[in-house]
């Protein structure tokens, strides 16, 4: 039987599209202030001119269609629960300071104590911003380095068995899962696939 | 508020010092990345920001600031892409297990 | 092959650092004057704009294309001739913008005219820009 | 502080730039000269910004180290992308 194609609608309601037109309007105007310095009326009419046209033309690339999982309609790239967060980036830097002590201490030991191996998890978010945020969050967090995302199965690479059970723990979700699951609403939980081509000592 | 700004940028060039040697050291091009995605984000951060610090609040700062929300998010992508495009060559990662130690 | 490149974290990625990348290339050629800059790096970020849509979107996407490139960068040397020449009608020599009577003072019209041919500068070095992209992929593709 | 600037405007210059050549020339893939690579400009764009510092026109470096990340950043996805698919063509012939 045929696979029905797919269609999928890149349009947003238009108050929803309104509202994140003028937040990107916003947001690359501040830019442009930022940038120019100069607080005469001459460069800040060109300088909204420029912000508002630049979100016109890149209107293609701010609206994604959503995981067919999650209903399957389009939803904005700036519509992003940005409080949640903000109030998740600085638990975040914390983890990247002492990821990158732990690195330094790897790295500076003259018998490097790494042991690395592949491991894959399965995470769906509603809002596909939340793979971007997962992706490098795991990037910069203690050991383990994103591979390759694929439907939201996460191919992580990490340096010590310790890191690999630290993320993707069997039986629970791992902490930087949950907590990114938090940031960008429910999300399934996580499954480990097992490897299928070499490792075949770990389950 | 000088040592300060003086001490964020010992750390970050510690960090970057760090990411070249790990890069130099470990034994495969996937380790090397963790190298690369966390000690020097962290020491390109921290030395930028050692430089705000230094700068003062001026506008100046926030163009620093800027580069640094940059730095932030392209920094981690570009890690990843490198590791995806490698995975994607057909670049297998060196497991202690099989080669042995060394 | 010519399809996407970098999987879903690019693809979002670069959703949130082309209007930022846009702006400040217009940034930069319009503060060209008093701080580093001007035509031809404002041009070569526009044009990288388009390659970074072009390598994460495949060559398919619909929005700048070779076709465009070319109109591009054609309308900027025009642009350039065009403004280049216009002094020549009030008695001037190439690009001697002074002379056009547009603005109350000469130094005005030479700003002006400074800025119109920056535009152009602009336009030609961005689509030559992606057209050196799309021939050197379009190269490999066909090997 | 001027001291201090140009103590670490050499340190990163001679020792992270210099010592990274070390893996970009024996580097056994493309892929460890690309991260090379990557590395370097990343110190690049430190070292500028210490030189601005150092001839008091940060201002004006700002703007050049922001162009310089951009330009950066884009360059290493196209390299990345030409080296993966390059490798693959390798795989199957």
């Amino acid at each position: 039987m045929a696979e029905p194609k797919k269609v999928i609608s890149f349009r947003l309601p238009l108050g929803a599209d309104l509202k994140y037109s003028l937040l990107l309007t916003l947001f690359l105007f501040a830019f442009w202030v930022v940038l120019s310095g100069r607080l005469e009326a001459r460069y800040l009419i060109i300088g909204f001119l420029t912000a508002l046209g630049v979100t016109v033309i890149t209107r293609p690339f701010s609206v994604l269609p959503r995981d067919s999982a999650a209903g399957g309609t389009p939803v904005s790239v700036w519509g992003l629960p940005w409080l949640r967060l903000l109030a998740f980036l600085p638990w975040l830097f914390w983890e990247l300071v002492k990821s990158s002590i732990s690195m330094a201490w790897v790295v500076l030991q003259p018998k490097m104590p790494i042991d690395p191996q592949v491991i894959r998890f399965e995470k769906h978010f509603p809002h596909p911003v939340g793979y971007l945020v997962l992706a490098n969050a795991i990037t910069l967090t203690p050991g383990t380095l994103t591979v390759d995302v694929q439907d939201g199965r996460f191919t992580v690479h990490c340096v010590q068995k310790a890191t690999a059970e630290s993320l993707a723990p069997a039986e629970r979700e791992g902490e930087m899962p949950r907590r990114v699951g938090l940031v960008f609403g429910a999300a399934r939980q996580v499954d480990l696939v097992p490897e299928d081509d070499d490792n075949g000592e770990e389950q | 508020m000088t040592y300060v700004a003086a001490a964020l940028m010992l750390a970050g060039f510690f960090l970057l010092l760090v990411g070249t040697i790990g890069v130099l050291r470990l034994p495969d091009f996937f380790t090397r990345l963790h190298a690369v995605g966390k000690c020097d984000t962290l020491g390109m951060l921290l030395f930028i920001a050692g430089l705000m610090v230094y700068e003062g609040l001026s506008l100046t700062a926030l163009k620093l600031l800027l580069i640094w929300i940059f730095l932030a998010i392209a920094n981690p992508t570009a890690t990843h892409i490198f590791s995806r495009a490698a995975y994607r060559a057909g670049l297998k990662p060196w497991t202690r297990g099989k080669e042995g130690a060394g | 092959m010519h399809s996407g490149f970098g999987g879903i974290v690019l693809n979002i990625a670069f959703r949130f650092l082309l209007p930022f990348i846009l702006v400040f290339a217009v940034a930069v050629l319009m503060h060209g004057h008093h701080s580093p800059g001007g035509g031809f790096q404002a041009g070569a970020l526009l044009g990288l704009a388009v390659i970074l849509v072009q390598l994460v979107q495949g060559r398919d996407a619909k929005w700048v294309g070779r076709r465009e490139a070319v109109t591009l960068s054609c309308a900027g040397a025009l642009i350039y001739l065009g403004i280049g020449t216009l002094s020549f009608f009030w008695g001037g020599n190439f690009l001697d913008y002074g002379v056009v009577p547009v603005e109350a003072t000469a130094a005005k019209a030479r700003a002006l005219g400074i800025l119109g041919i920056e535009v152009g500068v602009t336009l030609a070095v961005m689509g030559v820009t992606i057209i050196m992209f799309d021939s050197l992929t379009r190269e490999r593709r066909e090997e | 502080m001027h001291y201090f600037l140009l103590a670490l405007i050499v340190a990163i210059g001679a020792l992270n730039i210099l010592v990274l050549f070390g893996r970009i020339i024996p580097g056994p893939t493309v892929f460890d000269r690309l991260v090379g690579v990557s590395l370097i400009g990343t110190n690049t764009i430190i070292l500028f910004l210490l030189l601005g510092a150092v001839w008091e026109r940060l201002d004006m470096v700002v703007n050049v180290a922001l162009a310089y990340a951009v330009v950066g950043f884009i360059t290493l996805l196209v390299l990345a992308k030409y080296f993966e698919g390059k490798s693959e063509e390798d795989a199957e012939s």
